[in-house]
């Protein structure tokens, strides 16, 4: 039992820890890093509920097994494609920032474009 | 023996998490790469014991991903960590 | 406290030690390391959560493509790192801490008042296995009771392979995704992708087959390929395939396809949509498992490439 | 037979420990990449033989054993191989600075 | 506790195999297109889409044929091991509503994205994820289980971003990046809450979850944190950083698309969380919450929408604003039983929805062609654009019309349904909310208007060919939304008989001139450009009165442009996120 | 060259039945697995000529275990004694192997001997780094180098 608990609480500081990454690095790159860290830190939570819910001679209830091997795909997706258009980014700007794409920047000053 | 491998396997964590430290602080990036080696040998080594502690036979087939997946991890830093030192005469001709 | 729960506590700070590090080391080159280190050591909690299905995907897709997928992105945006000067200022820094914190603490919360004896699925997974006769509850919940989500995983890996190839340069559409590895020839790079490819194929089918009655499947199997794969592209043994490959295509939809197939013939002909005849589910799956896996290795290994970057003979 | 297992497996793992122990602490004593390597390379490597080595006495049943042995020499072939990739690469960015 | 009946959902009835074909015939369009690739991507699409719309238009039929929703259980698995579709009235209009406005904007984008003989990028990646949205959304409206509807979300975004860097442009490509990157931190909050339901009940099915879900601490957070994730998905203020560069930069189909369609999605989630999943549970703070926040939405929406000077931008931000309108209905729904009552309101809020869905995205279309005509969207570069290309300019002008909320339009009969709701309730501070997002709407279409119908003194270079079917299809779209209104909709949606008689009662004028009216008079105080109407007469002498409340009123919507473009950075748009989940919880906790 | 492939596909199946055991309901796996990895193998590395030696090999396995464990040891004495008893240094060494396979195996085999690791080539000579480089590194890697051809490599 005491196992469990401790990765729960695991679990929640890894969702803690990416999220604060995701809100303060301005890199895309390490924003993404950190998407990861909070993602495995949700399929931990997967995990510890499906080890609290062991039964019929299973150590983990195979449910939330194949909901996070399922989540564990859908993540690495969301990383290449977010890798790819970074990447593109960086090969037509020369750089990855994320800021000053403000489009209200074009309509608040009526003169310019 | 149970209790003995628990210690066992949280002994060589405690090692490897050192190991990890002192690699990852650097200097340089070769330092770094070191990293997914210390991991090939001692995550196996974790696994395991800790497949024989827990007595989950499929442990080892993680062990052996992971063999297989951190040669991969390893192979790739120094591929793309050195790609401008030319590591082994593998850079890569981009296409410009 | 007995040896177990310190071993855990010991496990789970290491872990948390190198998410830490990842999140907060300055360069993103030391933190995408920090990275690939973390994912391949979550493989072991996964363990000792008894959840080995889960540790070899985490160990083979999270830790390790994943982690290489960051790590050359990390080394291609070396040089714009000194461009980024918008860091978050230490306001920010100390809000996004404590919202941070009391939602990871609010998170904690509820995962320790859950119900004890917590509600599980495992007794009717197992008491349903007869249906599909695997022995393996986690591929029967994959490959039967939820398939949907199986196959429609199967078409999201698709569409991030369309999405990757629509960042493609128009001039370069139709082309070699990534760019073209060359390396000595004498090298002890080329000696290991000459070596260990064979190697890792058998235990990737291994592992794929095994998935039938024991933890593996088509996921992990793939990955392993996939990194078989890459690693023949990275020595220059290999090339990737052109993205306007007939072939390839096919290979990139076989695995959603069959699924597709299969599930409408058992609209057609079987009691329901993605039902399988008793006697015919075993080799029903493993045929579907067996397109995955092809599908799984060449998505892995194509998302990693990247977008199409040159013609044939550049 | 059970007793001397045990006691093999003691003694193996409890070996394997200090190998490794003695590896990390050339991690964090030797002064540069390249003998840092030393230690990573072939302390882990033995201290995974003798880990392996002890557990063969458990392994449930023969097949596991090779498979243990098995995981072993991928190991050492990945370790050497990649060991020397990585002296490579320092020796020419040692060069390089 | 609901004591165990035997359940009616848990067996396929007759008709069930069409939910499977909804989803299954896009995405064997999208497989076989990719497939054969080339020329045959458009045709492709081109034959499937008559299907599905066929599959559509079959639910529709056979829905009220049969006693409650449809059912098909997945492999014949029923919940809770397997997965269940259900099709009731709302998913089977929201059906109806997506085949139609993928119909039209392939009708539209046949052109832009034509196929020559060899295969190029653009139109090949079009093609399929225009099958792929509408694949995800039809599970997303008929899924019956969390976590498929969790992949069903990642599918759609997986379809959309894409969708909005077609044209490669730096600009678009760090748009996609940032709603690629603010979709997967929304979803990584659903995924949380989906486990923790899981680890409560055992369950993620719908109906059984709504059988067990009580007001348990886990089950708060858990509907807190999927409630917020989906919020973010769906651009609700503030959580809208991402949306107005998405939308206004992809291409006009793609913008279609993802405005009028796909952020219907997570939209309709939400509404199946809190009016099928808990309905009990959130209380009326959190309900109250929410429709501030659309307040909010609707308020800054606007005001910034009629401070752009390019015309996809402030169509874009007025998506912002609508959006926030539909969350109207959550406040309204609930009711003296402490639930949100099934009623009055989610049939408004829902009738919303799909009056904007069919409106915005015949707006976009209007809006791209008339884009591709110029060459330029300046809003002051308009003149004399309805002489040019009258029939866009008219389905743009009928879209608008029907989204202010005229009779017979489906924004007037939601809007009624839901001022008939906040009057049954007595949350009167709504009716005040209704009828500013019905004049903020006029506004900016009033303001659009104003400047195409406006003489221009030079003749207005053609940079593109115009072709009549192309303009056709926002033309029939944006009636659809205008006569939504005729459409026997009590068959699907929960609308009380004597509605529809009342399109035809009396003191219509005072509610077709009053939204409209209160447009001019806001398009005028708050718009920074030069005004065709400030020209007119009736303008000039509004103008001499005011001139110092415009300047006021030019002085707030500044500064309610800079606070919006404060909000739209990163790090405090996803604060805002956490902040806003944690007061949800907060929230809802104080309620139970 | 089919010899050489079924030898190949031998030694494919070994490790399948060390992966899986011996089940004959996993034949067609084991087949599609074996036919697999046999075609890549000899796609990616031709067959090589040389004769080979079973006693050879087996002394060579020994000669190999014997040094790892001393290497390891070595290691270990260095690194806890607390003086740190190091010289390091390069060292270069005139091989007879021809460049390529033959070569990589050799400096895979003696990065594991006692305090070197293989850094490269330089000049057709393979280029060490040791701990210490007053040991006699040149006369050990000329031993292992005969016990190699010996095993493998005796054209």
């Amino acid at each position: 039992m005491s196992g469990v608990t401790v990765f729960g609480l695991c679990a929640a500081a890894a969702v803690g820890l990416g999220l604060y990454g995701l809100i303060t690095n301005p890199q895309p790159l390490r924003k993404i890093i950190a998407f990861n860290l909070l993602g495995s830190g949700v399929f931990l939570l997967f995990g510890v509920i499906g080890r609290r819910g062991a039964a019929a001679g299973m150590g983990n209830d195979p449910v939330p097994q194949a909901l996070v091997i399922t989540g564990v795909v859908v993540a690495f997706s969301a990383t290449a494609l977010a890798i790819a258009l970074v990447l593109r980014l960086f090969q037509t700007t020369g750089s990855t920032t994320l800021s000053n794409a403000a489009p209200s920047g074009t309509g608040s000053n009526p003169s310019g474009d | 023996m149970t209790e003995f491998l628990t210690a066992a396997v949280g002994f060589i964590l405690a090692m490897l998490a050192l190991g990890l430290v002192s690699i990852l602080r650097g200097p340089g990036d070769a330092d770094r790469m070191m990293a997914m080696q210390l991991i090939g040998t001692g995550g196996i080594a974790t696994l395991l014991l800790l497949g024989t502690v827990a007595s989950l036979p499929a442990a080892i087939d993680v062990a052996l991903t992971l063999a297989l997946l951190a040669t991969f991890a390893s192979i790739a830093f120094v591929k793309k960590g050195l790609s401008s030192l030319d590591a082994d005469g593998t850079a890569p001709t981009e296409p410009k | 406290m007995s040896i177990a729960t310190i071993f855990e506590i010991v496990l789970a700070a290491v872990v948390l030690g190198l998410g830490i590090w990842t999140i907060v080391v300055r360069e993103t080159y030391s933190a995408t390391v920090g990275f690939v280190a973390y994912g391949l050591l979550v493989a072991l909690i996964w363990v000792r959560l008894d959840a080995i299905d889960v540790a070899l995907t985490e160990a083979a897709i999270g830790g390790g493509l994943g982690g290489v997928l960051l790590l050359g992105a990390a080394a291609q945006l070396r040089d714009s790192e000194p461009a980024v000067t918008d860091a978050a200022g230490n306001a920010v820094r100390v809000c996004a801490a404590i919202l941070s914190a009391l939602t990871a603490a609010t998170l904690a919360g509820a995962v320790l008042v859950l119900p004890d004896p917590a509600p599980t699925l495992a007794p009717a997974a197992v008491s349903n296995a007869w249906a599909t006769s695997l022995a393996n509850p986690v591929t029967n919940v994959l490959m039967a009771f939820r398939a949907m989500d199986t196959m429609l995983e199967k078409v999201v890996l698709l569409l991030a392979i369309i999405g990757v190839w629509s960042l493609a340069p128009d001039s370069a559409w139709g082309g070699h995704p990534g760019p073209r590895h060359q390396a000595d020839p004498h090298g002890v790079l080329v000696f290991l992708a000459r070596l260990l490819p064979p190697i890792g194929i058998v235990v990737g089918i291994y592992v794929l087959w095994t998935g039938a009655n024991h933890p593996g499947g088509a996921f992990q199997g793939g990955a392993i390929l996939a990194a078989m794969w890459l690693l023949a592209i990275m020595a220059g043994l290999a090339d990737t395939p052109p993205v306007s490959s007939r072939r390839l295509r096919l290979i990139l939809v076989a695995g959603p396809g069959l699924f597709l197939v299969v599930g409408i013939a058992g609209l057609l002909f079987g009691s329901a949509f993605l039902s399988y005849p008793p006697a015919q589910a075993k080799p029903l799956i493993l045929a579907i498992e067996v397109a995955m896996i092809l599908t799984i290795a060449a998505t892995l290994g194509l998302l990693l490439a990247g977008a199409p970057e040159r013609r044939t003979g550049q | 037979m059970s007793l001397l297992g045990d006691i093999i497996t003691i003694v193996a793992v409890s070996a394997g420990a200090f190998f490794f122990l003695a590896g990390t602490v050339g991690l964090l004593r030797f002064p540069d990449t390249l003998t840092r390597l030393h230690a990573l390379t072939k302390a882990d490597n033995l201290g995974l033989g003798l880990v392996v080595l002890g557990l063969l006495p458990q392994a449930a049943s023969l097949r596991d054993g090779f498979k243990l042995v098995s995981i072993w020499l991928l190991g050492l072939l990945a370790g050497a191989t990649v060991s020397q990739l990585i002296a490579r690469a320092a020796r020419q960015g040692e060069s390089a600075r | 506790m609901l004591p165990p009946a035997p359940a009616p959902d848990a067996a396929t009835t007759t008709s069930g195999f069409l939910l499977v074909l909804s989803i299954v015939v896009p995405i064997a369009g999208v497989l076989l297109a990719f497939v054969l690739g080339g020329r045959y991507v458009r045709l492709v699409a081109h034959t499937i889409i008559p299907f599905g719309v066929a599959i559509a238009g079959a639910i529709l039929l056979a829905l009220p044929q049969n006693e409650g929703p449809l059912v098909y259980l997945l492999g014949g698995w029923p919940p809770p091991l397997g997965v269940a579709l259900r099709a009731d009235g709302p998913s089977a209009v929201m059906l109806a509503t997506t085949a139609i406005v993928i119909c039209a904007v392939a009708i539209y984008a046949a052109a832009d994205f034509s196929v020559p003989a060899a295969e190029t990028r653009a139109p090949f990646a079009f093609w399929i994820l225009l099958l792929a949205v509408w694949g995800a959304l039809n599970t997303i409206f008929l899924g019956g289980d969390l976590f498929t509807l969790y992949v069903a979300l990642e599918l759609l975004t997986f379809a959309a971003v894409p969708m909005v860097s077609l044209d490669g442009r730096a600009e678009t490509l760090r748009s996609a990046l940032r709603y690629l990157l603010f979709a997967l931190l929304g979803s990584v909050f659903y995924l949380v809450g989906t486990a923790l339901l899981y680890g409560l009940h055992g369950t993620l099915d719908i109906v059984l979850l709504s059988r067990r879900v009580g007001a348990e601490p886990a089950a708060l957070v858990a509907a807190a944190l999927m409630t917020t994730g989906l919020l973010a998905k769906s651009a609700l203020f503030p959580l809208h950083l991402w949306l107005p560069p998405a939308h206004a930069g992809a291409p006009a189909a793609a913008s279609a698309i993802l405005s009028g369609l796909v952020v219907k999605g997570s939209f309709f989630i939400v509404v199946r969380l809190w009016f099928n999943v808990l309905p009990g549970l959130p209380g009326f703070a959190a309900t109250q919450l929410l429709g501030a926040l659309g307040a909010a939405a609707i308020v800054v929406g606007s005001m910034v929408a009629l401070r752009q000077e390019r015309l996809k931008l402030l169509i874009a931000y007025s998506t912002l604003a609508q959006i926030g309108y539909l969350f109207l209905m959550f406040p309204l729904a609930y009711d003296a039983s402490g639930r949100l009552a099934s009623g009055d309101a989610l049939a408004g809020g829902l009738l919303q929805a799909v009056s904007h869905a069919t409106a915005k995205a015949a707006m976009f279309m209007a809006v791209g062609s008339i884009y591709a005509m110029l060459g330029h969207d300046r809003i002051t570069g308009l003149g004399g654009v309805a002489r040019a290309s009258p029939l866009n300019v008219l389905a743009f002008a009928l879209g608008g019309i029907a989204l202010m909320g005229v009779p017979l339009s489906g924004a007037y009969l939601a809007k009624d349904l839901l001022l008939r709701s906040a009057n049954e309730n007595g949350q009167w501070w709504w009716e005040i909310v209704l009828q500013a997002g019905g004049m903020f709407t006029a506004a900016y279409v009033v303001l659009v208007l104003a400047h195409a119908l406006a003489a221009s003194d030079k003749p207005i270079a053609l940079a593109g060919p115009t072709s009549r079917i192309r303009d056709a299809a926002p033309l029939v779209l944006s009636l659809c939304s205008l006569l939504l209104g005729l459409v026997p909709l009590g068959l699907y949606l929960p609308i009380p008989s004597d509605m529809t008689s009342s399109l035809f009662g009396p003191g219509i004028l005072s509610k077709l001139l009053l939204p409209v009216l209160g447009g001019v008079v806001i398009a005028i105080l708050l718009s920074p450009w030069p005004h065709p109407l400030a020209s007119s007469t009736s303008g000039k002498a509004i103008m001499t009165g005011a001139t110092r409340v415009r300047r006021g009123s030019l002085a707030l919507g500044y500064l309610v442009e800079r606070t919006d473009e404060a909000l739209s950075q990163w790090p405090a748009a996803s604060m805002c996120l956490l902040l806003l989940a944690l007061l949800l919880g907060a929230l809802m906790c104080v309620a139970t | 060259m089919a010899l050489k492939a079924a030898s190949r596909a031998a030694w494919f199946l070994c490790l399948w039945l060390v992966l899986a055991g011996a089940d004959p309901a996993d034949i067609p796996a084991a087949a599609a697995a074996i036919a697999a990895a046999t075609w890549t193998s000899l796609r990616l590395l031709e067959p090589s000529t040389a004769r080979r030696s079973v006693r050879a090999i087996g002394q060579l396995v020994l000669l190999f275990l014997y040094h790892s464990v001393v290497a390891g040891t070595d290691v270990a004495r260095r690194a806890l004694d607390p003086r740190l008893p190091l010289r390091p240094g390069f060292v270069a060494y005139p091989t007879r192997l021809s460049s390529g396979i033959r070569r990589n195996v050799f400096t895979t085999l003696t990065s594991l001997l006692p305090g070197t690791v293989p850094t490269g080539e330089e000049n057709g000579q393979l280029v060490y780094h040791c701990l210490d480089v007053e040991q006699p590194v040149v006369a050990e890697l000329a031993a292992e180098e005969a016990a190699l051809v010996r095993a493998l490599y005796n054209d």
